[in-house]
């Protein structure tokens, strides 16, 4: 931890309303980590991941990019600073092609060279792809479609790479193979948040994970400290 | 799963560890003070100010001049206003901040005006601006200028309404509850000034039928269409006391006191309730006097259409713009078969042509809801205002003229017989009163009954989701034909009274504004919720025919109405509790969470 | 706003339905029988040799020339129905918001050199005029009265549409009157010329020339450009537009500032055309160009000028050509119920429109 | 609850059957001892009390200069009385009728329900004026309009009760027969024309006039080619006049409004067979100063009640122009100062004055008494009411805008035939 965080959150509070969904919540992502942060329906889970997307202003607190505050920064501002994300159920554009997709994933790049070399970076990643290029993302396999989803936010060149729910509505198969993707994804110098509800699933992968609960973050530590931690075996890992 | 709840109710004040709370913002009052320029300037050049220069209000304060008196005073009002609290955060305090906001908010509202003045004074904008009247600024009364010239005149303004929007900010220094109340007194005041003609009316209307000595009230109150001075003070302050009356605190909710009772003892209040409404409602007419229970049948009317509509878009979730169609059906054949002057000439008793009203309603109905079977949202739309605008100008043809009478539509229109030798019609309003009545409370009981039927929960279903609701074995096409021709046959009543009412039929009644406005009036007031639309149908039905004075500015308002309503409060004044949740999605989130944590 | 692609889409359900005989039966009745009644009506009329060729020439440029102005007042409500999913009934009066500037803006410009010397260049500075006024009222309406609402269900901004119709309508009436205003006039568009067998007014000439420049122009900028594709991405979907970069509030706003424009442009056509505006001449032509909308197919940008070049056609050729023909008499009254019959039959027989996308119009 | 709503709605229906039973209407008034009031009772002014004249006309809306104007025609009617009439000063109350059926009947309401209303002035449109009528006339209050035209409300001059006819219907204006026959004589014997259109626009009122206007072209050996309309709110009129255009008429009839009737002589210029404007013929609806500006109006001609003549006539334009900054506008202006008139000088008639000043003004009396309306001497002529309440004395002139023309007033003086029924 000597290291300056890539992504930081300061004590931050948020409300829906009047009422308070997020407690103080201090979490810190150092480069080149993949960080879980796990947590049950309504945890605040959700919560956190949009007042990190600037979704949520907090009302308390300080969101930390780069360096940088960035509380309430519209979401563009914030993917044009490296913050990227991959969302639940990977919401392609379904009518678009893939070019189309990949295209959008670096709508904010100029660069033309350079977007040049990353989807030929992709294509390596993915080679399948390469065949697919000019379909309609729509009438891709599900599996397929992941892969577009993880090619579209590495578009963006992401200096940390948000990936919501990867494991949800997938079949077990496909969820062992896109945990995969993003351990690839990682090992190419990618830091990443996982939001999850599978904790085992996600601290197979992860460096070091926090767990929220009511809005509070009430663990916090390694992925070998929290798999060890009686109180989060019990809660979540399905150890009674 | 030992986790620390922290209870919702936690005092908040003075404790350990809460935030300092948000003060008033200046930049809010910095956009409202301007917004209210803006705001003020256009009444002022869309000729309102003028228009009801003359039209005294409450002693000498003239209509016009309320106008731009209000804005300031509620701008402040809303510029002084602190942040909600928040969980977890300290109350603000009140304090000069809320009067300082205010006169901020007020100040500039005066700016913008200032210009306004300055620009009318200086260039000859009429013959663009044809509502700028020249006595805004340049001729007595000098209504913007307050009777002044330009230069003291500017000065003036920025005084007063900097002076009133710090009075609006300072209303946040009482308590909530007093602060509420001299609202609601406010609001009592302007309601009876406005509203001056119907409350005398009704005042003499009372007198003439109970004896109750309430006329000289009427002239102890008005003098010249406009409250005196005292009788304004004692508005103001029998309105702010009936607030604070009925918010006493520690009172407990009739309602709940009446659950508290055993069972038998709640029947029979229910009853008595019932019997008392209902005995009230038939001493209405006879206290509203001829005019205003025309306009109540007038009310009624559209909301029988409300009620029909209701079930079609409200129950069923099938949006029909055309629903005019089916209220002309009903009227045409109605007038068809009970006026002797008509095609057929037979000249029926009202009663005898109900049965084919709903025959036809009910073909209509069906007509119109196969061929749309296949369509959803706004292709049912488009495709039911067709139909509507085929129905009204197939009625108005000179094709089926022989029939229907073209234009010249089709007059002496039978009127309702209530008994040997009664009959109700447009002339005798408080007996029709009667009539529409009960066709109100059957479609009101027709609304009830099917809500908690197994067609209703059909609906309920479809509007949710077809798929679904289909393969939970839903038979999508009978639940929709069945919401037409439901939708059909009430209108087909409403266009039948409508008949009996007017005495005549023209088809210039039949236009689309009439579906747009039932559609707004159950959405208005609070969509599948059988009293929001009550309240809907009176309010904006009944309004705008007892706001007749305001001429083309009723429009104006009714617009900025609906869209001030639909941003402030989407669900209607009466929401359906059950459809509620479905537009508020952040609330939704939000008691998921609470309940989930009430759960852990 | 995002539509699961779990859920089978409505044609499914749509197909289920019709397997019901009854419903079936009756629609094909429907259909031989509107099938019979234009044949016939189209027979009689030809062969009674009431109007000559010439005259029926007339009357298909007639309607192409209407269905242009249709055309392009419905490209707005398809942008906004593409990306919003709900209609924006304001919209007719964001045109006659742009008819109105047109008034104003040419009646400065008539006395002047520029009017009598280059009348093309003047009428391109006040379609400047229009199209920009118009821009700005549909992003005014789209910030104030839309913007709030954004994932209510679709009744609320729709009434909210309502409110604001009449709201501008009036505003327009009590600030500048209620009178019809008259168009100074352009003798450079007076006249016609032959082409083809076709006699076409000048004034018409100009209006299809626009309508099919300003189609293609749109065409290209959402299919093409960087801020087109990100208009079809928000359409899709706007939470991972969102994630992508796109600043969403901002292209929502340009969509309606697009389709304003376009409204702006239709208006000013339509007072070259016809002459005159007044503060409720939106009305109509919003109501027929929404009809276009969702004749070509909601949603759909070339469908938008396919559905008012067809309504355009039936209301000219339809009274005339079948109704007549029935002997029925004081056709072009029911002018309206021919346009309307022609749009119930079309989505009888393609209930997406003619150019309709199967997933356009579902989630109702 | 769900079982108590079956025994509801019996209970609510057999309630309301009882409160309504209970609350027959009960509206006669007591009556005075010395006077005895007729069938249809009568209205007690008492001293110092006003004369109340109920005015219904169309003040809102796209017809609003149409009861503008007669509303401040009758306000000068009674201010030429000095505001008095049989020492008690004369008030209205106006209501609108937005010239629509509804709003005839909610502005009925709004009088019937003042018991002192003892005549009404109005209505503007003959669409209001039925169900008004049903209305006035079950309370017995007289009423006379300076501008219904529709043959319904009275007669179609020839005998037969029209089918709105009630009693206590009283108009100063013509009938539209007359109009009707006026531009059709005009037509075929004037201008010599055979062949007429006529394009109505679904309004009763330019409907009842081109099919009154087709009845007598027929009769008097012309024929109609083509009877069509068009709809309010139409702007392209090419297809319809193309259709004209095919019929060959020499005469093309349409007495509708504007700004229809704008887009019809302006898209009229690109059809060879329509281009003379000598074949189009409009009515007193067009004759507007914003219709006659228009320059493809040149040549054509329109019908309409006369401009009344006489010095007479021109201190009441004069009066009108001091007191409202403006000349009238439109045609009815004068019809409605003749009705104000008619019914004061009735109730002048009529009423019985008591000892202590009290005024009894007895309904049938007064309507007797307008029934009875003979050579009254207005603005319009010389007024005769029949049994069905036609009172005016309809001259209808033909005026044509020529070149010379170039504001309304010059157009309405620009007299080619004037048409007067029996004459």
């Amino acid at each position: 931890m000597t290291t300056r965080p890539v992504l930081e959150l300061r004590r931050v509070s948020a409300h829906y309303g009047p009422i308070q969904v997020l407690r103080e919540v201090s979490l810190q992502i150092q480069p080149g980590e993949i960080v879980c942060l796990l947590g049950g329906n309504a945890s605040g889970k959700t919560t956190t991941l949009k007042t990190i997307l600037g979704y949520v202003v907090p009302t308390h607190g300080d969101v930390v990019f780069d360096g940088q505050r960035v509380n309430g920064l519209p979401t563009q501002r914030l993917v044009a600073l490296g913050l990227s994300m991959v969302p639940e159920n990977r919401r392609l554009f379904q009518r678009m092609t893939v070019r189309e997709n990949l295209e959008l994933g670096c709508y904010l790049r100029m660069d033309r060279a350079e977007i040049a070399a990353d989807l030929d970076r992709v294509f390596t990643l993915f080679p399948r792809m390469a065949d697919r290029i000019d379909q309609r993302a729509g009438t891709l396999s599900g599996g397929e479609q992941q892969m577009v989803a993880v090619a579209r936010a590495l578009m963006a060149r992401p200096k940390v790479l948000l990936m919501d729910e990867p494991s949800m509505g997938l079949a077990p198969v496909l969820v062992e193979q896109n945990f995969e993707i993003i351990r690839q994804v990682n090992q190419q110098g990618t830091t990443i948040l996982v939001v999850e509800q599978n904790a085992n699933m996600a601290l197979s992968i992860a460096d070091r994970g926090y767990v929220l609960q009511t809005g509070a973050i009430v663990l916090a530590g390694s992925a070998r400290e929290l798999l060890d931690d009686p109180q989060m075996r019990a809660a979540y890992l399905g150890e009674m | 799963m030992a986790d620390q709840i922290v209870p919702t109710d936690a005092p908040v004040g003075a404790g350990a560890g809460l935030l300092p709370a948000q003060g008033v913002s200046a930049r809010r009052a910095v956009t409202l003070g301007l917004v209210a320029g803006v705001v003020a300037v256009f009444v002022s050049a869309n000729g309102m100010v003028s228009e009801f220069a003359e039209r005294d209000v409450i002693a000498e304060l003239s209509l016009g001049v309320l106008w731009v008196l209000m804005i300031p005073l509620i701008v402040g009002s809303l510029a002084g206003q602190a942040p909600a609290v928040l969980q977890g955060f300290a109350a603000p305090r009140p304090g000069w901040r809320n009067p300082a906001g205010g006169a901020l908010a007020g100040l500039l509202a005066a700016v913008v005006m200032a210009a306004f003045i300055l620009l009318i004074d200086a260039v000859n904008v009429r013959d663009v601006l044809i509502n700028v009247r020249p006595d805004l600024v340049e001729t007595e009364p000098r209504l913007l200028t307050f009777g002044q010239g330009v230069g003291a005149g500017v000065a003036l303004v920025l005084a007063v309404y900097a002076a009133l929007g710090a009075l609006g900010g300072a209303l946040h220094l009482l308590p909530d509850r007093w602060r509420r109340a001299v609202v609601a007194g406010v609001v009592w005041l302007i309601v009876m000034g406005v509203l001056s003609s119907l409350v005398s009316q009704v005042l003499r209307g009372i007198q003439s039928t109970t004896n109750i000595w309430t006329a000289p009230l009427a002239d102890a109150l008005y003098q010249g269409g406009a409250l005196t001075a005292p009788a304004a003070a004692v508005v103001f302050v029998v309105g702010a006391g009936l607030y604070l009356l009925l918010t006493r605190p520690r009172r407990t909710p009739a309602r709940v006191r009446v659950r508290r009772l055993p069972d038998r003892s709640q029947r029979i209040v229910r009853v008595a309730t019932l019997a008392v409404a209902l005995l009230l409602l038939g001493l209405l007419p006879q206290v509203l006097g001829p005019f205003l229970s025309d306009v109540l049948n007038f009310a009624g009317i559209f909301l029988l259409m409300a009620l029909g509509l209701n079930i079609v878009v409200g129950f069923a979730g099938l949006l029909d713009l055309g629903y005019v169609a089916f209220f002309a059906v009903g009227a045409y054949t109605a007038a068809v078969l009970t006026s002797p002057q008509s095609s057929l000439g037979v000249g029926w008793i009202f009663w005898a042509a109900i049965p084919f009203v709903v025959l036809a309603a009910a073909v209509a109905g069906l007509l119109v809801g196969t061929p749309v079977l296949r369509m959803r949202g706004d292709y049912l739309a488009i495709v039911t205002l067709g139909f509507g605008e085929i129905a009204r100008l197939l009625f108005l043809s000179d094709w089926l003229k022989p029939i229907f009478g073209g234009a010249q539509g089709i007059i002496r229109v039978g009127d309702v017989p209530l008994a040997p030798g009664v009959e109700a019609g447009g002339a005798q309003p408080r007996l029709f009163f009667y009539v529409v009545f009960t066709f109100v409370l059957l479609a009101a009981y027709i609304s009830y009954a099917l809500q908690d039927s197994r067609i209703g929960r059909a609906w309920m279903a479809m509007r949710e989701d077809e798929l679904v609701a289909e393969t939970m074995g839903v038979n999508i096409v009978a639940a929709k034909l069945w919401a037409f021709v439901i939708g059909a046959i009430l209108a087909g009543f409403g266009g039948a009274l409508f008949a009996a009412k007017v005495g005549s039929v023209f088809p210039h009644s039949f236009e689309v504004i009439v579906s747009i406005t039932v559609l707004v009036l159950i959405i208005v007031g609070g969509i599948a919720s059988v009293p929001g639309v009550v309240v809907g149908a009176l309010i904006l039905v009944g309004l705008p025919e007892i706001l007749r004075e305001f001429e083309e500015y009723r429009f104006l308002l009714y617009g900025a109405l609906l869209i001030f309503m639909m941003v402030r409060r989407p669900e209607g004044f009466i929401p359906n509790t059950r459809r509620v949740t479905e537009l508020h999605e952040q609330e939704l989130q939000q008691d998921a969470w609470l309940r989930a944590k009430e759960t852990e | 706003m995002a539509e699961t692609p779990l859920a089978p889409k409505g044609p499914l359900a749509a197909r289920r339905v019709l397997q019901l005989p009854l419903v079936d039966g009756f629609l094909w009745v429907v259909r031989i029988s509107a099938v019979v009644v234009i044949v016939v009506g189209a027979y009689n009329s030809l062969t009674s040799g009431r109007l000559s060729g010439q005259q029926w020439r007339d009357l298909i440029v007639f309607g192409i020339a209407q269905g242009s102005i249709y055309g392009l007042i419905a490209l707005g409500y398809s942008m906004v129905y593409g990306v919003l999913r709900f209609i924006n009934f304001a919209h007719g009066e964001v045109f006659m918001i742009g008819a109105m500037t047109g008034y104003y803006v040419s009646s400065a410009l008539s006395g002047t050199a520029l009017w009598r010397s280059a009348p093309f260049a003047g009428l391109f500075v006040v379609l400047l005029c229009c199209m920009t006024m118009s821009a700005l009222v549909a992003l005014g309406l789209e910030r104030i009265a839309y913007r709030p609402l954004r994932g209510k269900p679709r009744l609320i901004p729709f009434i909210t549409a309502i409110g604001a119709s009449f709201f501008l309508q009036y505003t327009v009436a009590t600030l500048f009157g209620v009178d019809v205003k008259a168009y100074p006039a352009v003798p450079v568009l007076d006249g016609s010329i032959s082409v083809g067998g076709f006699r076409i007014l000048r004034v018409h000439l100009l209006v299809i020339v626009a309508a099919v420049v300003m189609m293609i122009a749109l065409y290209f900028y959402i299919e093409k450009t960087r801020a087109g594709r990100a208009m079809r991405a928000v359409a899709e979907d706007q939470e991972t537009a969102r994630l992508m970069g796109i600043d969403v509030d901002r292209t929502i706003a340009r969509v309606f500032a697009v389709g304003g424009a376009m409204a702006g442009a239709a208006g000013l056509l339509f007072g070259l055309v016809f002459q005159n505006v007044n503060f409720f001449s939106g009305f109509l032509p919003g109501i027929k160009a929404f009809t276009s909308a969702v004749l070509g197919g909601i949603g759909n940008i070339l469908g938008a000028m396919v559905g008012g070049l067809t309504l355009g056609s039936v209301e000219s050729l339809g009274p005339s050509l079948v109704l007549s023909g029935l002997d029925i008499p004081a056709a072009h009254q029911l002018k309206d119920v021919v346009a309307f019959s022609a749009l119930v039959l079309v989505l009888i027989f393609r209930p997406t429109g003619i150019l309709g996308e199967r997933v356009g119009g579902e989630r109702g | 609850m769900s079982g108590h709503r079956s025994l509801v709605a019996p209970a609510v229906i057999s309630v309301i059957a009882l409160i309504a039973a209970a609350c027959a209407p009960d509206d006669e008034e007591a009556a005075p001892e010395e006077f005895s009031p007729g069938p249809l009772g009568a209205v007690t002014v008492a001293p110092d009390d006003p004369i109340m004249i109920g005015v219904i006309q169309a003040i809102s809306g796209d017809t609003a200069s149409l009861g503008v104007d007669q509303v401040r025609a009758i306000d000068l009617a009674i201010a030429d009385r000095g505001g008095e009439l049989l020492g008690h000063p004369v008030e209205t109350q106006v209501e609108d009728d937005a010239c629509l059926a509804e709003g005839g009947t909610t502005a009925a309401q709004a009088l019937v329900a003042n018991p002192q209303v003892m005549g009404v002035l109005g209505t503007s449109c003959s669409g209001a004026a039925v169900p008004a009528m049903e209305i006035l006339a079950e309370t017995g209050i007289a009423t006379i309009s300076g501008s219904n035209t529709s043959p319904a409300l009275t007669s179609d001059l020839e005998g037969t009760q029209g089918a709105a006819n009630q009693p206590g219907y009283f108009r100063t204006s013509h009938n539209d027969v007359v109009q009707g026959q006026a531009a059709a004589e005009f037509a075929f014997t004037e201008l010599g024309a055979q062949r007429a259109a006529t394009i109505h626009d679904g309004d009763p009122y330019t409907e009842g006039l081109a099919t009154a206007f087709g009845t007598s072209f027929t009769e008097l050996g012309g024929e109609v080619v083509l009877a069509t309309a068009i709809s309010k709110g139409d702007t392209d009129m090419r297809p319809v006049l193309t259709e004209v255009a095919a019929a060959t008429p020499d005469i093309v009839f349409f007495p509708i409004f504007q700004p229809e009737a704008d887009f019809i002589v302006q898209q009229a210029k690109d059809f060879p067979a329509l281009a003379e404007t000598q074949k189009m013929m409009g009515a007193d609806g067009l004759l507007s100063d914003t219709f006659v500006v228009i320059p493809q109006t040149e040549g054509m001609y329109f019908s309409g009640p006369a401009t009344p003549t006489g010095s007479a006539y021109e201190d009441f334009v004069a009066a009108y122009q001091a007191e409202f900054g403006e000349a009238p506008i439109q045609a009815f202006h004068a019809h409605s100062y003749d009705a104000a008139n008619m019914l004061m000088d009735a109730v002048e008639e009529v009423a019985v004055e008591e000892d202590d000043g009290t005024l009894q003004i007895d309904r049938q009396a007064l309507m007797d008494q307008l029934y009875a309306t003979e050579d009254f001497e207005g603005l319009t002529g010389t007024l005769t009411c029949d049994e069905f309440g036609d009172c005016a004395d309809p001259k209808i002139d033909i005026v044509q805008n020529t070149a010379e023309q170039q504001t309304i007033d010059q157009v309405r003086g620009n007299v080619l035939f004037t048409f007067e029924p029996g004459e």
